[in-house]
């Protein structure tokens, strides 16, 4: 089967023999692979005789993989994902600027600005309070702020969106 | 001796106490919040109570609800471990009045040392070198705008309720002021339940060195020797090591005498910490008395051979010091990683969530005070702390490529930790030289995040292969509709070729 | 110095080599039969091959296999272990045909000792005192029935070709002779490829002590104190701890001296342990030499404060001893229990399955070396050796009481363990008071199985409202048909109010 | 809900009011429950404030109830099986003593007897090799051996049956 994966804008087409627990890259590289899981969501990988440990998250639209203790976002393509982009049909999933995502889970302790207000960049938005720090969201751009999804008190977990902002 | 004892904490610490009171052959109690029920120090400890919600206000700062504890179970003593009480006098004076003995000492030294203000004061009349910067409490915007302006920034913001970071800012300009001093006032009243803050000069490249001090209620005073506690970030530890590298004997002793004097000069008994900045010149200023256990004491136990949790429920039952000062001969070194729930390499952010496996390190000079097991719930109610991982070794050497090769084999998944920057900064030329102030951190970020990167490349393909076997599993399961993700199958192994 | 170290082992002992050698910066390289693919060696070593099937013949014992991978992954050393390959001479002459250096001591002393025969005449030799016994293999039984006269009965048979209680037995008279001959025979052959055995005189209430020494190329000749082994089951160590209450330093003296003096007599370079029994009397017998690393080397270091697999190592890269007889200055006490799959209520039974939890001991003075993890499946085909715990202390009683803590901490789920029967041991008053013999165990057993059952009693409510909570739960699978059994919700609680 | 559970023979009945987390035990205890899993088979007991770690492990007929390390065997009956008692209904399922089981896992490596020998007690029928030691299984009676279950080389399980011997 074949695969396409990215990682930092860096595509390589992978193609793997299951039966033979084989790696083939094109045009030259062959792995062998011996993969068995240990945990939930944890694994051993055996790559060509290196031994290492792997963490597999699935995140929306790609693989947060953590080999070894460090982290790795990886996007994969499968053969129908292949044929679509060369048909110019991917489509664009990247969020914009003025979401505003939760960085960390936490408690909204403070809220500062309100629907319709005009903020600056660097503003002080709101304060997420986690394990006893408090935690200062400042507006990545200039704006008006356009819907707010939370409030003052609320538990938001991390990568939620917290508010929209026009620019 | 005691016969039981309730820990007035939770996590670590929490656990680290009982299990020196078992050693010792004493019943133990743990008190705990609705979340942590089957969190390890319930799990180890004889008895356990429930004293509210997940809130700590509401739980472990619950004076009423301990208090009912502590004379429901029949404790003759309790242990505050550090943080949540352990620095608050009423709290002392009211188990007291149960007729429970406090594992601390006494309310006046926890009054005077545990006020940052008064503490000054009472250490410039020692004639012992202060910190610059205010002796009363900040009353107005005015009044810090002033007075920093007096001692020139940048400045500190400090919490006078407490230590261990919370509350403290860095202020480089007047424009910042009001801002901050706001979100500080917040956060001390949040932590120590007192709002009240104060200004310090900030020294430039210093080192924060700390001495270990220990007092019996026989007249009894020893210095255990000092920690370096260098390598912060957000003015909180995170990697400590004894002996510390820059201080030489001559000043080790000069350091050593102050600490003990000052502890003399509030009638302590008890474990002590007393903190010293020591800027490059090797000057020294003192910074603040812990009149609690410190989270980073570990590593004196290791040099020292000495158990500071057994020696300070003997001095609660006022039996003498085990050891003279003379008999204070520390042995090789010994390094502390702080393992907390955050991201080192995303401005460390806390991370949440289930952790679903642990793989401890272990073996030769290894040791692991922890706060967790697998399947625990890490919350957003808590100190990200999970445990600290403490090495010893012949020689610094010996105890560095043993904490590099503990590190690596500590596998926590479900949650982000600080194992993978701590791996970065010890592997680091400046920590390796032993060459490093609490402004290393900051000055090597961009050289660690350059680190990590080029580690990640040359780690590629395992994460693209793992990546290709998740989405084909999830292809898989969505195209055949089955229901359960073998995900879950988590004792049996799949290969790859399983599924073809 | 070496850059990559294959180890040719398994288990807790394969992971404490490849521990020491990531802390002195090598790479390392497990070999793993298929039924160990997920076991803490293939997980934590750099490099991982699979050298064949669970059955030890076709894979820890593979030579050709072995050299293979040796070959193929560039090894430039070779670590044994204990057990497997780490006394078989053609093993160790083979791995040096291949470039590789041989982590051990010389082949010919490997023969001399290893060879159990030949080790007794040339210790004979030296002038030092040897139990009494053949000096050549048992021919035949009435070989052995003549000989077993002359010594007089009770008479222990013990293999040739290696230690560890493998192949040992003990025989009361003349009837048992010929039965048991033949098992010996039959252990021996599949532990050590070689059937050949011979007869002990049996002694009376002896102690079982080892010399731990250590050689190098150089000439230096050390020894680093003794081991007090004789609580044993099935004639196999199980708490071991140093220094021996039995012990007294004129004596320690005297069995260090002979040590040494046996150790220059076969020209030994690397780690080395001579057995002794010591009788009531304190008269002493040279029993063996195992050479290579002892399971219970632990203790030995933390009283020293020495990694002995780094000595060798060292040694190995033809490097000096790092130390001296004069720098050798044991601190404190050690102990270690060996964690065994065994039922130590049930007459030692092996214990199989799939290990669904563990929480291992940590904290202060604590040292866990091992060799599984959570999810690993427990076979028939490799010693119950699942891991060491190790404690230190300041004095005996701390030692002694950190170790009954640490096995309190330590549950284990799936498989029965020789935890609690450890724990039982350890509390009793015989190992209390530092006064037990080999014969010891035997003796007590009565008084254990009683204090087992009385301890049960008082916690007679907490099975009964389990076993109820089980029932419950079964039946309610049963009638509803949900198919899916809760208990495999394991990262969830469930509180028996669910269940209404 | 009322059980009766038994350990070594001792009977006891015990009224459970989940609701509440409260044992009854009739005619005069009450107990505070908190029972809590912690993994696969393990579980956290808190019993009127006692802490206790319990794995549990169902065998045919009983349980297996570790607690703090010790394991208790303990029958259940429900009020159904009460009832059935009262009215002499219970079964008796207790194996005879001709029935060989293994007690241990491990390979049958040597077999002694064949169907139809002669059998003293404390006779050997066969070595048990587990983890590197061989175990000698005796004859617990005097009889001839009738059915064999296994033969040599079969890795048996703990509990198995190997061999009936009729006295």
């Amino acid at each position: 089967m074949k695969f396409n994966t990215i990682i930092d804008g860096q595509s390589v087409e992978m193609e793997f023999s299951y039966s033979l627990n084989l790696l083939s890259i094109k045009p030259e590289k062959e792995m062998q692979i011996d993969l068995v899981q240990l945990g939930v969501d944890s694994y051993s990988l055996i790559l060509d005789g290196k031994s290492h440990h792997l963490t597999i998250n699935k995140q929306p639209e790609k693989y947060e993989i953590t080999v070894d203790h460090y982290t790795h976002l990886v996007q994969v393509q499968d053969e129908m994902d292949i044929l679509l982009e060369k048909f110019g049909m991917q489509s664009n999933t990247s969020s914009h600027a003025g979401e505003i995502h939760a960085q960390i889970p936490g408690l909204v302790s403070q809220l500062f600005v309100r629907p319709g207000d005009n903020v600056d960049i660097g503003q002080k938005l709101l304060i997420l309070e986690a394990m006893k720090m408090e935690n200062e969201i400042d507006s990545p751009i200039a704006g008006i702020v356009n819907d707010i999804h939370i409030k003052s008190g609320d538990k938001v977990e991390k990568g939620e969106l917290i508010m929209d902002i026009n620019n | 001796m005691f016969k039981k004892i309730l820990i007035a904490n939770r996590g670590e610490i929490a656990v680290r106490v009982i299990r020196t009171c078992k050693e010792m052959g004493m019943q133990t109690v743990a008190i705990y919040s609705e979340p942590d029920r089957t969190s390890p120090h319930v799990l180890l400890a004889d008895e356990a109570y429930c004293v509210g919600p997940g809130t700590s206000s509401k739980s472990y700062l619950n004076v009423i609800k301990i208090l009912e504890v502590i004379q429901k179970c029949n404790a003759d003593a309790v242990h505050p471990g550090y943080g949540f009480l352990s620095e608050n006098c009423d709290f002392a004076d009211a188990v007291q009045k149960t007729g429970a003995v406090w594992i601390g000492p006494p309310t006046k030294a926890i009054t005077t040392m545990g006020d940052k203000m008064a503490a000054r004061k009472l250490v410039l009349k020692t004639g012992s070198p202060v910190v610059p910067g205010t002796t009363e409490p900040l009353t107005s915007i005015n009044n810090a705008k002033e007075t920093a302006k007096e001692i020139g920034y940048p400045i500190l913001i400090k919490a006078a309720g407490g230590g261990g970071g919370k509350g403290m800012r860095i202020i480089h300009s007047e424009n910042d002021l009001k801002n901050v001093i706001g979100q500080a006032k917040s956060e001390a009243k949040k932590a120590f339940a007192d709002d009240r803050i104060y200004l310090e000069k900030y020294l430039e490249e210093p080192h924060h060195i700390e001495i270990q001090v220990f007092a019996d209620n026989h007249g009894n005073v020893v210095s255990l020797g000092e920690r370096e506690c260098s390598i912060q970030r957000r003015y909180q530890k995170i990697i400590e090591e004894t002996p510390s590298p820059f201080i030489d004997d001559k000043l080790r002793l000069k350091l050593s005498k102050t600490a003990l004097h000052i502890t003399e000069s509030c009638d302590y008994s008890g474990a002590g910490t007393i903190e010293f900045l020591v800027d490059k010149h090797k000057n020294f200023y003192f910074l603040e008395m812990n009149t609690r256990l410190q989270v980073e004491h570990p590593i004196t136990e290791m040099v020292n051979g000495i158990d500071l949790v057994k020696e300070q429920i003997r001095v609660a039952a006022r039996e003498k010091l085990s050891f003279t000062q003379e008999e204070i001969i520390p042995s090789g070194h010994a390094i502390e990683c702080r393992i907390y729930a955050e991201d080192g390499f995303n401005n460390f952010a806390p991370s949440t969530g289930i952790i679903t496996e642990i793989m401890f390190p272990h073996g030769l000079g290894v040791r692991m005070d922890e706060g967790v097991r697998v399947g625990q719930e890490i919350t957003i109610y808590y100190d990200p702390l999970l445990g600290k991982l403490i090495t010893w070794g012949k020689d610094r050497k010996t105890a560095l490529q043993r904490m590099i090769r503990a590190l690596k084999e500590f596998q926590i998944a479900g949650i982000e930790t600080s194992i993978p920057f701590c791996l970065m900064v010890l592997q680091h030329n400046s920590f390796q030289q032993g060459n490093y102030s609490t402004h290393t951190l900051d000055a090597i970020k961009n050289e660690l995040s350059e680190a990590v990167n080029n580690h990640k490349k040359e780690h590629d393909w395992a994460a693209r292969i793992g990546a290709v076997h998740a989405h084909h599993k999830s292809q898989q399961t969505i195209i055949t509709r089955k229901g359960q993700n073998k995900l879950n199958n988590w004792t049996v192994s799949g290969r790859l070729d399983e599924l073809q």
